[in-house]
């Protein structure tokens, strides 16, 4: 056994007990740790992601030793390697375009907490990415939805707290839904471990029996994810949490949570039930209808919004739609698209929460739009930030958003039946209702303000030099979005090769 | 080789115009010059290497499934890149006496000569997607230029201008996705790429996929439902107006639909199919709208904006005939009409910039004070009107005479709109010019005191342009043969 | 080959010429302008004559852009026309120098007097139906400030009527030009028409295109439904500009049809279809109706602008019969018309421009005060309503006869009746003036009565034409002959 | 039929009501410690499921008294283990939730959410 192959458990249990150990740090310590920790575990990933692209296939990692069917397992591929870096990068970047915001918004003894919860939220990240085990990842979804609870309620308001009581109530009742669902799996099945689960799910359907208990399991299952990454119906909690918050959490929030909680149930879709049971049970119809109707409403209800983060909060809804509807297809070309999309999104909206936040504070904090005239005057990194963030999400080439449209497009005209038209219609509505709110608020954002207006509303000017570490994160952001865009080849590739692992 | 040449064409005013806000200039003259040079260079090897004539296809950068972002010189896009390139110095020499007073020169020029990068590279753009990448970069950079006076109504438009171009090319991508599933390559061939073979059944879709990419690229060649975005951006500057709004930019969207039709789906497949009938129809229906829009109008910019709307659709009328004459009947128009509207537009904007006039009822008698304005109007309206011996009747000849040899009956009722459309020129256009020369008795000469031509930067382009529509008017037929050539696909 | 030297002179001397005087900032003093316009006038007919006199020449000018070319040619047709044209244009400008004196910026009068000429002279010898637009079109425009000349409102409202309603025409013209270059055999005129083999199965379609065509060209000959700018449009230009309006260019209508029918398409195309009965009914609803609005008309020249439309039409119906006798007499009467209406019209201005009289009630005993004049007037009148032996006898009494030899069902007999009619009604609306000019009725103060006969500038040519309207139709003989020549060609 | 297996697997039915109830608490209860016991009531209806799942007739818990005996003599254990991690999860969270509902009551002295955020659109934070 190849030493990389630790690099799995060994992340999660760094970035555990990382968290552990902080909480004794004092918050300078301890943010030094968790910055050392992410760039560990993230290069550890791409160490491992290298060896499994050079060496092709997966393996699994048995836990102390005891074989399946009882040890607990954690199984690695291309994909999870893949996600692991990802999200390792992504974070590592949400929190140092957030770090300054922290200063304002959460009282400095609490700095220690947030990293603790920061590192918790990665350590579940990972565990969710690599488990093999259903109730591990039962177990750790419970730990990252009370990590990121304490991300939004971290900075003190009213506000923030009754978002944090929404957020909880809502991932509640999914955890709860999720729960009863791998019961019953367990009742069916007998099993814990996916890959047994999986073998005695087909046999059950080669039996053909207990097939409505089936499709209820699975259907329990998918929308007790689906409660909790938000998708449309369900997304009520979602402005307010990530409106709220302090920027990090919103970027991590939108960024990672709802997407780790996706690729566990892209997981439970491959590796435990089997794609084609799943095709077959009509779950993805259903899960189609919620993404259409999310990629229209998000987007609708982010037009009405005049509060800039709440707009992008609920772009987000729509992204998580277009997300959705990749699975409704049910065709793996439909998945490859939906995969890059979670990467495309969370790159991108990461950013705009953080741009976001440049153009709020330089205009005395009002995150009203129409206080924001002239903020990208300002604040110029920011204001690239927001536009470059803004074009991506409308889908402008050379941007990452156009390349998963580009997919989304594909799959839909690839696909057999009647779902085609409908995507592709949808899908250039809700570009223009995207093109609609993003580039109103890059002109708005582009219109100069007058001097005298200016100077009464206390406005000021930022320039880059005087907030370098923000200055580089958008920078690097901006990086990761154009190679997104334009160099996808290799990274659906990727994807592609993990998918066909998880088979 | 030359292909290259075009690629350094393509970058050249880009980086260069980007350059022009930080490049340290000592005076307002000394960035006029470098601007000018940075043109007169990028037309200069755009023209040598259209001279060279290469069909090589230049692989830039290859994003997602192997599509790449390419350029390629063929028939259409040496007409188009040739035109553009042909105009382009002209209108810059004219903008720089026209912005003297505009303020935010730097951001402006910067812009305006980032456009002329981005209009070579959807005319050089090899394939469906790049063209794509290059459509949509133009919506962009040209928002800047709409936006310049930055007074509300610029804002409305600009914000009009985007939500339609960015609409209307998402579905226009669907398009493309369909061409990358069911067409053997990206790369534009003359009578189309779709592959008979994995179409099958499916050609209903595909006609109705056609009929989505049309109205989405429609927008730019702003076809009726889509045409409200035009005069609307007649807010912004007019070097702006005249050369993006009459030409690079609503040409762009023509150009876009004559590569879907002629070289994506192919003429053929389409030809004789309910689509054809439909997108003759809009276009037919466009032509008279916006003539007679253009008839009720008073200001005179939005009155040019709209004919524009209604020589457009001349162009899409062609195209719709789905036959070569028709192609070549479109793209005559397509260079006469940009020679002529952009002469009509300069000439607005010289009277807009020498007084302060707007309105066409506050014309009187300036036909005297502004010979050179007026005269080179004159010509242009004329030209607009059809009469023969100026450009615009060897376009309308050639479309009418495309009409007819199509023998289809709706190409013949189609002849009847350009007729219709060229009387209401002729009222929109003639109605201003005895309007200048023919003030009316109780005209009394103090309203246009101190009123004359403007400087020799702004005559010397319209003088240039008049004689442009005179030249091709007396002696088409290199120019048609050139285009028939390209509808043959020799090119 | 050194006529077509000739020809080319008499066709773009006076076109020169005339842009000369209208841009050349000298010729500020009036002796000086005459001058040069009688000059550069007499120059162009001497050309004319000659190209006239030597009778066949031809030359292929330019080729701007595939079958459309610039070609004249020289036909016995064509030097009937020209000959009339140039004596009564001579006759008018004679006139015109005296006349307008009371005027201003006769500058531009005599700049586009002397070009309108040589547009004229290129309609007569022009040898396609490209070349014959391409002039057509540039009468309208040429002509429109002759019209307009006075700037007064009415005066440009009436020139915007012209112009709207000659081009609707002209496009008329230009639909039928498209459909005729694809199916007829050639576009050049060829004496009995060169026959729409190629067309095929669209027999149909050719015959709505030609009895569009006759449309066209009947909006500038006045036929109904399009007659209306014409009693507008005459009385508001100056008396000779109105003279030689309504005397020779609404001939050019005439001379279009003419090609169209007999040396384009062929009358036998349309022999006993449709059109040609749909062509005379309107022609006889036009002459019947242009002598009623002319009998009930007060004011003078609008009168004669209304005989106008009913004379025309006389040609017209002539034309329209499509066999020779009656040709005969249309092409006389185009003749003899041209004679006849110049000098009521120039009459009608030697009053305006003595007593500043227009309405006819206000004419009494003007025959005391002006007798030459009034004598002038009289025999033309006499000519017009057709007394023998005066000219307009001769043509009516061959349209007469060839619509009774024509044999087509109805039209033949009534045919005659109306012109009948019309010719009394004729007598009514003209005489009058004579008789109560000359017997005023006691109640007239022979007292207050003074001698205003205009000078002999103004006196000579009026004379010259009564003469030649009295005596065309005395020996009409070598004239007759010459027609019967040509007619003899066409069937 | 449909009814005939209904009695044998009581327990199960009587586990899917409960979460039914626990379900429908959280989800429509306007009072947050309402909530917070209907998430009690539905992890319990959770466990309750599994440890009917767990129970074998006639077999004792898996703890070894007085030598091995054969497998048949013991249920599975799985379940019970899950039943705790259930259990600690449940608790944590419950934790987490009555201390939000504490600091909630502190500012607003309510309980109804609702209320607390119309109270939050009119500070307008």
């Amino acid at each position: 056994m190849a030493f990389v192959q630790n690099v799995p458990f060994f992340s999660i249990m760094l970035s555990m007990f990382s968290g552990i150990v902080s909480s004794i740090l004092p918050g300078k310590a301890a943010k030094r740790l968790n910055t050392a920790v992410i760039l560990v575990i993230g290069a550890a990933s791409a160490w491992l992601l290298s060896w499994l692209m050079r060496t092709g296939g997966s393996f699994t990692f048995m836990m102390g030793h005891f074989p399946a069917p009882w040890g607990n397992e954690i199984r690695a591929g291309a994909l999870e390697a893949g996600m692991a870096l990802f999200f390792c990068v992504i974070m590592l970047l949400s929190m140092l375009g957030g770090r300054k915001k922290l200063f304002d918004e959460v009282e400095v003894t609490k700095h220690n907490i947030y990293y603790i919860l920061t590192d918790l939220l990665l350590s579940s990240l990972l565990a969710l990415v690599y488990t093999n085990d259903l109730f591990t990842a039962y177990v750790f979804v419970e730990i990252n939805t009370i990590a990121a609870c304490g991300l939004i309620m971290i900075r003190q308001n009213g506000r923030t707290i009754e978002a944090a009581v929404r957020y909880m109530i809502m991932s509640l009742l999914g955890s709860g839904l999720l729960l009863m669902g791998i019961c019953m799996l367990y009742d069916l099945t007998g099993h814990l471990l996916m890959s047994n689960i999986k073998e005695s799910v087909a046999a059950i359907m080669a039996a053909g029996t207990y097939q409505i208990p089936l499709t209820i399991t699975i259907g329990l299952v998918t929308v007790g994810l689906a409660i909790k990454s938000a998708l449309f119906p369900f997304h009520a909690w979602l402005p307010d949490a990530y409106g709220y918050s302090t920027v990090s959490s919103a970027a991590m929030l939108s960024s990672l949570v709802s997407k780790g909680y996706i690729f566990l149930l892209i997981k439970i879709f491959y590796c435990v039930v089997g794609f084609d049971i799943i095709v077959g049970s009509k779950i993805p119809n259903v899960l189609f209808l919620f993404g259409l109707s999310g990629m229209i409403f998000g987007s609708i209800s982010a037009i009405w919004e005049k509060d800039i983060r709440r707009m992008i909060a609920f772009s987000s809804v729509a992204q998580i739609g277009y997300i959705y509807m990749g699975f409704g297809l049910g065709t793996t070309e439909g998945m490859v698209a939906s995969i890059f999309h979670i990467l495309a999104h969370a790159a991108t909206k990461s950013l705009l929460f953080v741009s976001a936040i440049g153009l709020t504070d330089v205009s005395a904090g009002s995150r009203n739009f129409f206080d924001l005239t002239g903020s990208a005057y300002r604040n110029k990194v920011a204001g690239v930030g927001f536009s470059v963030g803004a074009m991506s999400m409308v889908g402008i080439p050379l941007f990452s958003g156009f390349v998963s449209k580009l997919l989304f497009a594909e799959a839909a005209v690839m696909h057999p039946t009647h779902k085609m038209m409908p995507t592709l219609i949808v899908l250039a509505v809700s570009t223009i209702l995207n093109a609609i709110y993003f580039l109103k608020t890059v002109v708005r954002i582009y219109v100069p303000e007058k001097r005298e207006v200016e100077a009464e509303k206390g406005y000021f000017t930022m320039k880059a030099g005087q907030q370098r570490l923000y200055t580089i994160t958008i920078i690097l952001f901006i990086l990761i979005n154009l190679v997104l865009g334009m160099m996808s080849e290799p990274i659906i590739g990727i994807i592609e090769t993990g998918l066909i692992h998880f088979i | 080789m030359s292909q290259y040449w075009i690629v350094a064409a393509i970058l050249l005013p880009i980086l260069g115009g980007a350059l022009t806000p930080v490049l340290p200039f000592r005076s307002r003259r000394g960035m006029l010059i470098y601007l000018e040079v940075l043109t007169i260079a990028t037309s200069a090897i755009v023209l040598t290497a259209l001279s060279r004539g290469t069909t090589e296809t230049l692989h830039l950068v290859y994003f997602v499934r192997g599509l790449s972002i390419s350029f390629r010189i063929d028939g259409l896009a040496m007409l188009f890149g040739g035109l553009v390139s042909i105009l382009w110095p002209f209108a810059m020499l004219y903008s720089f006496e026209y912005m003297e007073h505009e303020g935010h020169e730097k951001i402006f020029f910067m812009f305006y000569s980032m456009t002329y990068g981005v209009t070579l590279g959807v005319a050089f753009a090899s394939d469906m997607l790049s063209m794509y990448l290059f459509y949509e970069l133009l919506t962009l950079v040209t928002v800047p230029l709409i936006l310049h006076t930055l007074v509300r109504e610029a804002i409305l438009a600009v914000r009009q201008y985007l939500y339609m171009s960015l609409g209307g090319a998402a579905f226009a991508l669907i398009a493309i996705v369909f061409l990358m599933v069911y067409g053997d390559t990206m790369e534009f061939t003359l009578g189309g790429v779709l592959n008979p073979a994995v179409i099958g059944g499916e050609t209903n879709r595909l006609l109705f996929v056609y009929l989505l990419a049309f109205f989405g690229f429609g927008v730019k060649a702003a076809i009726f439902p889509m045409s409200a975005w035009l005069p609307q951006a007649g807010v912004a500057p007019t070097p702006v107006t005249a050369l993006l709004h009459a030409v690079a930019v609503v040409k762009a969207g023509v150009f876009a639909i004559l590569r879907l039709t002629y070289y994506s789906f192919g003429a053929e497949f389409l030809k004789g199919t309910w689509v054809q009938p439909i997108v003759m129809g809009f276009a037919m229906f466009t032509i008279v709208y916006g003539c007679s829009r253009a008839v009720k109008e008073q200001h005179i910019k939005r009155r040019l904006a709209y004919s524009t709307v209604s020589n457009l659709s001349y162009i899409i009328l062609g195209a719709s005939m789905m036959t070569p004459a028709g192609m070549v009947g479109a793209m005559a128009h397509m260079v006469c009409h940009a020679f002529m509207k952009i002469g009509s537009f300069l000439c607005a904007g010289a009277i807009m910039h020498q007084t302060d006039k707007k309105y066409i009822y506050e014309l009187n008698g300036f036909g005297r004070k502004m010979p050179v304005v007026f005269g080179c109007f004159t010509v242009s309206a004329l030209g607009l009107m059809g009469v023969p011996g100026l450009a615009g009747f060897i376009s309308k000849w050639n479309l009418a005479k495309a009409a007819v040899e199509s023998e289809n009956v709706m190409a013949y009722f189609g002849i009847g709109c350009l007729l219709i459309s060229a009387l209401l020129t002729a009222i929109y256009m003639m109605s201003i010019v005895i309007r200048a020369f023919f003030p009316g008795r109780d005209f009394d000469g103090r309203s246009t005191e101190g009123v004359r031509d403007p400087g020799w930067k702004m005559c010397f382009p319209l003088l240039c342009f008049a004689a442009a529509v005179i030249a091709i008017g007396l002696c088409s037929d290199p120019l048609i043969c050139f285009l028939q050539d390209i509808a043959a696909g020799i090119y | 080959m050194n006529f077509n030297i000739w020809l080319i002179l008499a066709v773009f001397l006076p076109i020169a010429c005339g842009v000369l005087i209208l841009f050349f900032p000298g010729l500020k003093k009036r002796n000086l302008l005459l001058g040069v316009s009688f000059l550069s006038l007499a120059v162009s007919m001497l050309c004319a004559l000659a190209v006239i006199a030597e009778g066949k020449a031809e030359l292929h000018l330019l080729q701007f852009g595939g079958s459309l070319e610039v070609y004249f040619h020289v036909d016995p047709l064509g030097r009937v026309f020209a000959a009339v044209i140039t004596v009564v244009w001579l006759m008018a400008g004679i006139f015109s120098c005296e006349y307008m004196k009371h005027e201003k910026e006769e500058k531009r009068y005599f700049g586009f007097y002397v070009l309108v000429y040589g547009v004229l002279m290129a309609l007569c010898f022009s040898g396609n139906l490209v070349t014959y637009y391409m002039f057509y079109e540039m009468m309208t425009l040429t002509t429109l400030p002759l019209i307009m000349h006075n700037k007064s409102r009415e005066a440009i409202m009436a020139g915007l009527k012209y112009l709207f309603y000659s081009l609707c025409g002209a496009y008329l013209v230009l639909f039928g030009i498209y459909f005729l270059n694809r199916y007829a055999g050639t576009l050049d005129f060829t004496a009995g028409g060169s026959g729409l083999e190629a067309a095929g199965g669209h027999s149909a379609l050719m015959l709505v295109v030609v009895f569009l065509m006759i449309l066209g060209f009947g909006v500038k000959a006045g036929m109904f439904p399009m007659h209306a700018w014409l009693p507008t449009a005459h009385p508001v230009a100056p008396a000779p500009a109105s003279a030689v309006l309504s005397g020779l260019v609404v001939k050019m209508g005439v001379l279009g049809i003419v090609r169209v029918i007999f040396y384009v398409v062929g009358p036998e195309v349309i022999r006993g279809t449709w059109v040609q009965t749909a062509w005379l009914t309107l022609t006889l609803i036009t002459v019947f109706m242009g002598s009623m609005l002319a009998y009930r008309e007060k004011v003078m020249k609008k009168r004669l602008a209304y005989s106008t439309v009913s004379q025309i039409s006389y040609i017209l119906f002539g034309l329209a019969l499509l066999n020779p006798e009656a040709m005969t007499g249309s092409l006389l009467h185009v003749v003899f018309h041209a004679c006849v209406k110049s000098c009521l019209f120039l009459s009608a201005g030697a009053v305006i421009y003595k007593t500043g009289k227009t309405r006819v009630d206000e004419l009494t005993g003007i025959g005391k005060e002006m007798p030459v004049t009034i004598w002038c007037y009289t025999f033309a009148s006499l000519a017009l309503v057709g007394i023998p032996p005066a000219s307009g006898f001769i043509s009516k009494w061959y349209l007469a006869g060839g619509s009774l030899e024509s044999g087509i069902p109805v039209f033949s007999w009534l045919g005659p009746v109306v012109l009948l009619v019309s010719a009394l009604l004729t007598a009514g609306y003209l005489l009058p003036i004579t008789i109560r000019g000359f017997l005023p009725g006691a109640d007239y103060d022979y007292e207050g009565l003074q001698k205003k006969e205009p000078s002999g500038v103004m006196v000579i040519p009026l004379l010259i034409l009564a003469g030649l309207s009295v005596l065309l139709g005395t020996f009409p003989n070598p004239l007759i002959h010459y027609l019967n020549e040509i007619i003899g060609t066409l069937f | 039929m449909f009814g005939s297996n209904l009695l044998p697997n009581l327990g199960e039915v009587v586990a899917m009501i409960l979460f039914g109830i626990g379900f429908a608490n959280l989800l429509l209860q306007k009072n947050l410690i309402k909530k917070i016991i209907g998430l009690n009531i539905m992890d319990t209806a959770v466990y309750l499921f599994l440890a009917i799942k767990g129970y074998i007739e006639g077999r004792s818990a898996p703890i070894v008294v007085d030598g091995v005996q054969e497998v048949e003599a013991y249920i599975n254990p799985i379940p019970s283990g899950l039943v705790l991690t259930g259990i600690v999860v449940s608790v944590s969270v419950t934790a987490l939730m009555l201390s939000l509902t504490v600091r909630l009551y502190k500012r607003y002295h309510t309980l109804d959410l609702d209320e607390i955020s119309s109270r939050l659109k009119k500070e307008g934070i």
